[in-house]
């Protein structure tokens, strides 16, 4: 293979025009992983980091913007109330593709009503919970999606049934839900991509392994339980456009494609079952299914390319909002002569 | 009945008369639809020139409860609440006999006559109006009779006192509109009514309203109205914001008001977008993001919207993030009374946010100011890269006043140190988004979307340094804090200087804020007629400049007037000129209504022992 | 290397030796397991009776960044931090040549020899510490290795300073609750380590450690655990928490102790509840709860969560309900250095809410004073039916100080005003939930379950009469904030006073708050030696009480002391006093670290031209 | 029928002793017709105010507590806060019983987070949201429970997806979740009684019409639309023991029965289709079904009466906290010196 340091994509970066600073996350943080794959997602897409807007809550988490794409604009804000701030920026340019990062603790305790608010606004963005089940730049105490039963250090035993990520999103009404494992890189670089490509709120639920607090063998956010129980969906593939699927890859009937808004498609290739990810209904009999069953269901879970999103909504100019000239953002003064006039 | 129009005759006429004097106040149940007939008497007084002003005194709830709305006509322009009434109209059984209490000696007394009257009137003139049969006699639709009752006592009502039931009609049609259909079959009641009362009422008390100059250059708004038109002709782009009241007005009069305004005329979309969040703790978050990504970006709230904001607004202190943020007081603690007003936010405001925290106020206090401030605001806050906060309450913003007419902006916007890419490729020096270059604390900034490759960075709560990196080293610490303290101290000058009114030989100051100055205006001018001269000095912005400290150490004594408990405002002076300064004393007060002249000028009477 | 060794060499010994008096700095990566061997030192110290402070300075981080123990041996007790090094013990190569800067000339370096040096060290006396070596010699199984490393610097330094080796036995002992299996395995490397050091290096240095009289009556504790304890002997029935830094182990401990001492002894069931809630405006949401059930109540938090608390915490004032709330300081604004100590949450405690909002504030200073206070909170929130916030920081809360051992409280519990049925069958006068029967402004309070036909009634956050009415009544309303007011004004004098050390003849006053106790007592003894007498007053309660007003009018010039950027004492103690006081010059200062007498004499000296 | 006014129940008292202040709420306002239902099932299950405690929080909603239960303890809190206010309060005394009264606005809007996690933690409280699809106390905004197109005076036209609380509550793991209208009087008295019964959060969802800002008969929330769409899952009737079953009422077969947590039974008369309300399954199902065809579903849509509760988890003295004399509150002078020993 040729050297990765020199190739350049079709916009002539380099990967390492998409790498961040040196993580400062433990050695083995799936978070890690996570920024590595966004990375390698956002150069084989071609996409200009200047393009994207990163956003993300308060935890090891929501640190590791810092880590990827360091010539893209972030914000790193408060606790469970990223989604509030996204939305408000996505205004200034809806040209640019809007980026979330953030943990389990950050979206299913502090931010729940956040999350479930942004996804009912269907804010065309990308948004990543690094899933660990515990809070680790506190050191390790249960998040909402810890399993019942769960026994941490100092912590004792979780009594609590987890937050679904993937269900609370389902049900409310989101367009766009996936979920994937740290431990396949391959998979979550593919779904990063049809992520990115979806014009709607992509949620992206990935299981991320805090190997400093919550990586016992036998414990559901774990590598090796990840390893050992994933079973996902669908073998999946993004293809930038129609033309660039090579046939043979796949034998007909053996799969099936989504047309994504940008033209993109997600080919799915089928593995023991069918499954259709417009149909979600039969995304939820799946999620209860797995829960029975202690399966990491992975793979696209739900999508729905069409549903409007809140920029259809407010009638939006598409260009820039915030490089419109300050003369055109004030009316003129007869305008305001006739409103003194209407309130005599 | 009878034995009260007999109680009016034993009075019989008071002597004189008393021309563009009084006050009015009109008794109703709250969800009656008896809005329009007020804000119809109060416009057609403003029609025949009379300086008015109309306070609507209402129960936080929808349908059902008691509710009063006072008009004071005052040809010498005082627009202040006062405590008595001289005329009431009384179209509620449920507090006829309390309110009479509030009623001078002399005073007038309309009720609707299907009240059944126990009380004893003898000091005072009334006059049944028989609300019912007019309605028969004017055969309204069944569905519109009770709102059109109030229609009765505006004719009624005019009749008796003199307003020209011409200019009653031209404010019908004001009020809707110009709809004539809508208005003609309101002013018929008023018609029917005013007859009835030329033809059977005997006019016995000596209140009359009579035509002066027309008020040229005024108009009649809410301070609320005022403060979106002020935002949108301020260049506002995105409004983040959650319903309540007294500030959900503001927003609505965006939604209103914005896609008349700011369509883009070229492609006739809007340039501008309005988000109702979930919670506060969303709408602030929303316009913070706006303000950071570099739209002009806003929200309003009241107090509890304000408490649930405080980290937000910590982090946009720290981040520097310019954004407005519209605080429409109620009186607190906690949910107090949600439609009264107070001043009591003064002092969480200014310090919101954990850590050392302080941020910009500016406090306008008649509706022509919402206006101005609505859209300076926005050039403060990009200028010195900081949330502004601008300080209203429910009787300037829910009212309606008369009020100069809105000016035109005098400068063009002022998006403050902003760079795009040609900028940061010519820049001076080596740009980063906390560096002082200027040397005067404000750095300059980039915005999302800015190609340059070196305009990005990453914006953050936690300690960083000039060029936005993470950092945890006490010195960078300190020198970043330090500079956006001269920021901050920058601003004083900058902000809205004091406005003062001076009386010859004063040696007592007045200190106040906001919507307590018709009060303090007219409680100088009486005051004077007791022998106490007065300067009086209206702050407009936090932190304050050195006029302040001037007029302080001016004054023998200065007196502090402000609507809440702990007199905040004074607090503030104080830690800001204690060294200096010659004494202030309190004049705090709340008890949830309007500032009175009265209260001012006994209390300082008292203090001075006069 | 050699080389290094040699330049050591040259300096050749200094003259005369230096005993029980020097600051030891261990600089390592955090997450490699040094705190077990840092606290080993540390409490060895202890044990030779030597007065000895230790502080972390941590990175907001888990793993693999650098992070600094500084243990500071003084014999005269001063447990302030100072910002110099004499010794500097270096396992973190990121840092060497950075950390080097704060060693003074003749200073000591104890390095592992991994690490390879570059820089010059010529003033300085080096030790190379053969730290790999010398693990694998032990042979530690290899999970442990890394862990290990950190027992070898703690031989080492042990033998090269004289710590006596079975004082370091027994603190491992009280460091694995006495489990030897482990503290022997540990003691093992640190035996061999120090036989090295005694076989293989010659002292060249000045510093010695010598046994003195034991510290009888002293523990080792953080202030957390203390406040934790304080809270469970005080008999807190419910807490509602939300981890964050530096409060987590506050509520932590609470988990830990609570099982062991507050079950019930007869049904060996929880007299309490702790809960970890999804948030901050969930965990203050069920304090106000709990506490208006009549629980002992409480909640711990740091900035961002106190933001977040504003709107609950407001509420809790108005309806009156008890409740304590410990914030632990830490640096804002905003997230800031979430891992650094401040005091810049004063502001924004004192008037948490919107509205008139004041809340009672107790500051304790030492671990001692976080056990008294975590119990008397509970008794002044009951007493006076409003929360009080316990200001605490992170150097007081995480840091392991010696303090006098934790006194069982001097009083029962007083739960305050509180009437169950028979208290309401025989009640004085007619009860009502907000009547001032006493004329203390404190009314009686009924909690859910009281079965007495007049028991219920309907709390609220908006107005209300004395029996808990909604009412929009402009008296009403007045009427109850002055009586809430009295009732805070009536708590100053029952506060915890303010502790004052005087000196003979002082003209300066030095007042102060919290965890800058310790630098301020040392500054006063080395200021006096400059010739500069002062007294010291250390305010540990607000709204403060007479003696504080006495204090500051009976010096002509007093220094305010406090970690914050804004003087945030300063400014509340001129609101209450400015008409009466003498100059208050503030000294504020925040950088992230624990103060330093040396700030404060040089800031005092200069000021004062000496 | 016999004279309301005097009669008394198994506890000697008369509706009356139910009844709370004269409503400020505008004439016909659904949350009024709740409040009546409240009094009602109180009376008729025989407890005794003293031992039920009301929250609420902010609202038309939330104000209504005022006019019920008048002898009764109550707190209305924070707008969208109060499910942690009562939980917190809860612990005090668990003998009584917790009622909660929100709003659509207070719980789907600002308190979706707060209402997520009072269900996860399954605290036993009967949870009301008067749901109206407005905000009425602030005149008229869209609350997140309106539905898609909504079009109000002064707000325009609700462009989003409606929050359905009965599926929040469901995918939340909620214990005991149920549906009514407040044009349906019988029916939400007998599911009070049950949800009074059940050990667990129970959550009532009631469509109460606000006749002043939304009740125009084409929308969703209106009396007139309710009595047109109303799809009853069930007959319901609550049957205190199972001796006052009296079996004439009901032909075998035709009824299910469920047996709660005090052994008062909850018995089911099926309507056309059968119903199993204890399959959570079945109950995503039906709820999806009734969005489709725009019925308003309404009964009791799923119930768990065995799961463990907050207070199972604690391991709480079942004696009331509040009434805990002081010196049983503070350990031994002895424990503390053993402390003191061990922190040398
Ligand atoms: C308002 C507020 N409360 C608490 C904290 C403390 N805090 C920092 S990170 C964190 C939890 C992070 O957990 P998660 O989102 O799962 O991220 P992870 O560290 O597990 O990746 C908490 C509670 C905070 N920063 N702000
Ligand atoms: C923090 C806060 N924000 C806003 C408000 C204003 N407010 C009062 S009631 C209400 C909405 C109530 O709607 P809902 O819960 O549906 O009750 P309804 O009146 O429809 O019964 C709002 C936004 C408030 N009281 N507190
Ligand atoms: S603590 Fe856990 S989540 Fe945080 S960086 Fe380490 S491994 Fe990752
Ligand atoms: S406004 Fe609506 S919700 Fe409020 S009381 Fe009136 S009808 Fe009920
Ligand atoms: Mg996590
Ligand atoms: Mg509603």
């Amino acid at each position: 293979m040729s050297d990765r340091r020199t190739d350049t994509n079709t916009i002539g970066l380099t990967r390492t025009d998409y790498r961040g600073k040196r993580s400062t996350l433990c050695p083995g943080c799936g978070h890690n992983t996570i920024s590595a794959q966004i990375i390698t997602a956002c150069y084989e897409m071609n996409i200009d980091p200047h393009e994207i807007v990163k956003f993300s809550g308060i935890g090891c988490s929501s640190k590791s913007p810092t880590y990827f794409l360091g010539q893209s604009f972030g914000f790193n804000g408060l606790h469970g109330r990223m989604p509030s701030m996204a939305l408000g920026a996505a205004f200034a340019n809806t040209g640019m593709k809007v980026l979330g990062i953030s943990g389990d603790g950050d979206t299913a305790s502090i931010g729940l009503g956040q999350f479930k608010h942004l996804i009912r606004r269907n804010l065309p963005m990308v948004y990543i919970v690094e899933n660990n089940g515990v809070y680790g730049l506190t050191k390790g105490q249960f998040s909402a999606t810890a399993e019942k039963g769960l026994a941490l250090k100092r912590q004792g035993e979780n009594p609590f049934l987890p937050i679904d990520i993937a269900k609370e999103a389902l049900i409310g009404n989101a367009s766009f839900v996936a979920r994937s494992f740290a431990g396949d890189p391959k998979q979550l670089r593919e779904l990063l991509k049809a992520a990115f490509s979806h014009r709607g709120t992509s949620v992206l639920d990935v299981i991320s392994p805090c190997v400093s607090f919550n990586n016992r063998e036998d414990t559901l956010h774990s590598y090796q339980w990840g390893r050992q129980h994933q079973a996902p969906l669908h073998d999946i593939a993004y293809v930038p456009t129609r033309r660039a699927i090579i046939l043979e890859e796949f034998n007909e009937g053996e799969i099936k494609e989504v047309t994504l808004h940008d033209g993109s498609l997600v080919v799915l290739k089928k593995l023991e079952h069918d499954y259709d990810p417009t149909d979600k209904w039969q995304a939820l009999r799946m999620l209860e299914e797995a829960e029975k069953n202690r399966w990491l269901l992975t793979g696209l879970i739900y999508i729905d390319p069409n549903q409007h999103t809140l920029y259809d909504y407010l009638d939006l100019t598409d260009e820039p909002l915030n490089r419109m000239s300050a003369d055109r953002l004030r009316p003129s003064p007869e305008t305001l002569q006739q409103i003194n006039q209407s309130m005599l | 009945m009878e034995q009260d129009i007999e109680s009016a005759h034993k009075n019989g006429p008071l002597q004189g008369t008393i021309v563009n004097d009084f006050c009015m106040t009109i008794c109703t149940v709250n969800g009656s639809g008896s809005a329009t007939a007020n804000t119809t008497l109060l416009r057609s007084l403003f029609h025949m020139g009379i300086p008015v002003s109309g306070k609507n005194i209402f129960p936080s709830n929808i349908k059902g409860l008691p509710t009063w709305f006072s008009i004071r006509v005052s040809k010498d322009g005082y627009l202040a609440r006062v405590a008595h009434d001289d005329i009431i109209v009384q179209m509620n059984p449920m507090t006829f006999e309390e309110d009479l209490k509030y009623n001078v000696s002399g005073g007038v007394v309309f009720y609707a006559d299907h009240i059944n009257m126990t009380v004893d009137l003898d000091d005072v003139i009334v006059y049944p109006m028989p609300v019912k049969d007019l309605i028969k006699e004017a055969d309204v639709p069944r569905n519109l009779q009770d709102y059109m009752q109030n229609m009765v006592y505006v004719g009624i009502v005019s009749q008796m006192l003199g307003i020209d039931l011409e200019v009653v009609h031209k404010s019908l049609l004001t009020q809707f509109e110009q709809k004539t259909s809508i208005a003609d079959s309101n002013f018929a009641v008023v018609k029917l009514a005013a007859e009835w009362a030329r033809d059977n009422l005997i006019k016995k008390d000596v209140y009359h309203v009579e035509t002066m100059p027309p008020l040229d250059g005024y108009i009649m708004a809410d301070g609320n109205m005022a403060g979106a038109l002020g935002a949108i002709y301020g260049g506002f782009q995105f409004c983040g914001w959650y319903p309540i009241t007294p500030a959900t007005s503001l927003a609505e009069s965006l939604n209103n008001f914005a896609p008349k305004l700011r369509k883009d005329p070229d492609t006739g979309k809007n340039n501008f977008a309005i988000v109702q969040a979930e919670d506060e703790l969303a709408s602030i978050g929303m316009t913070v993001g706006a303000g950071w990504a570099g739209l002009r970006s806003m929200t309003s709230t009241s107090g509890p919207g304000v408490s649930l904001m405080t980290e937000y607004m910590g982090l946009a202190y720290f981040a520097e993030i310019p954004l407005v943020l519209w605080n429409v007081q109620r009186v607190g603690p906690s949910t107090g009374l949600p439609t009264r007003t107070g001043q009591g936010d003064l002092l969480l405001d200014f310090y919101l946010g954990h850590g050392d925290t302080r941020h910009i106020v500016i406090i306008p206090s008649s509706v022509n100011e919402c206006f101005e401030f609505g859209w300076k605001a926005f050039d403060i806050s990009e200028q010195f890269q900081t949330p502004v906060i601008v300080l209203s309450d429910l009787d300037l913003g829910m009212n309606l006043w008369m009020t100069k007419e809105f000016q035109y902006p005098d400068k063009p916007i002022d998006r403050g140190k902003v760079l795009w890419e040609d900028d940061l490729e010519n820049f001076k020096s080596e740009w980063g988004r906390y560096r002082d270059v200027d040397g005067d604390g404000i750095p300059y900034r980039t915005v999302m979307g800015n190609s340059h490759e070196k305009a990005a960075y990453f914006a953050r709560g936690t300690g960083h340094d000039e060029f936005g990196n993470y950092s945890e080293d006490p010195d960078i610490w300190r020198q970043n804090l330090d500079r956006i303290k001269l920021k901050f101290e920058n601003a004083r000058e900058q902000l809205p200087k004091p406005v003062i009114h001076t009386q010859e030989g004063a040696k007592i100051g007045l200190i106040g804020i906001g919507s307590t100055e018709p009060a303090t205006l007219e409680a100088q001018d009486k005051l004077l007629a007791k022998g106490i001269a007065t300067d009086y000095m209206r702050i407009r912005a936090l932190p304050t400049s050195k006029e302040v400290l001037e007029f302080i150490k001016s004054h023998e004594r200065n007196y502090v007037i402000e609507l809440n408990q702990d007199g905040q405002l004074r607090q503030i002076l104080t830690t800001d000129y204690c060294e200096e300064i010659s004494p202030l004393i309190s004049l705090a007060y709340i008890d949830g209504l309007p500032m009175t002249a009265n209260y001012i000028i006994q209390a300082v009477s008292e203090k001075e022992e006069i």
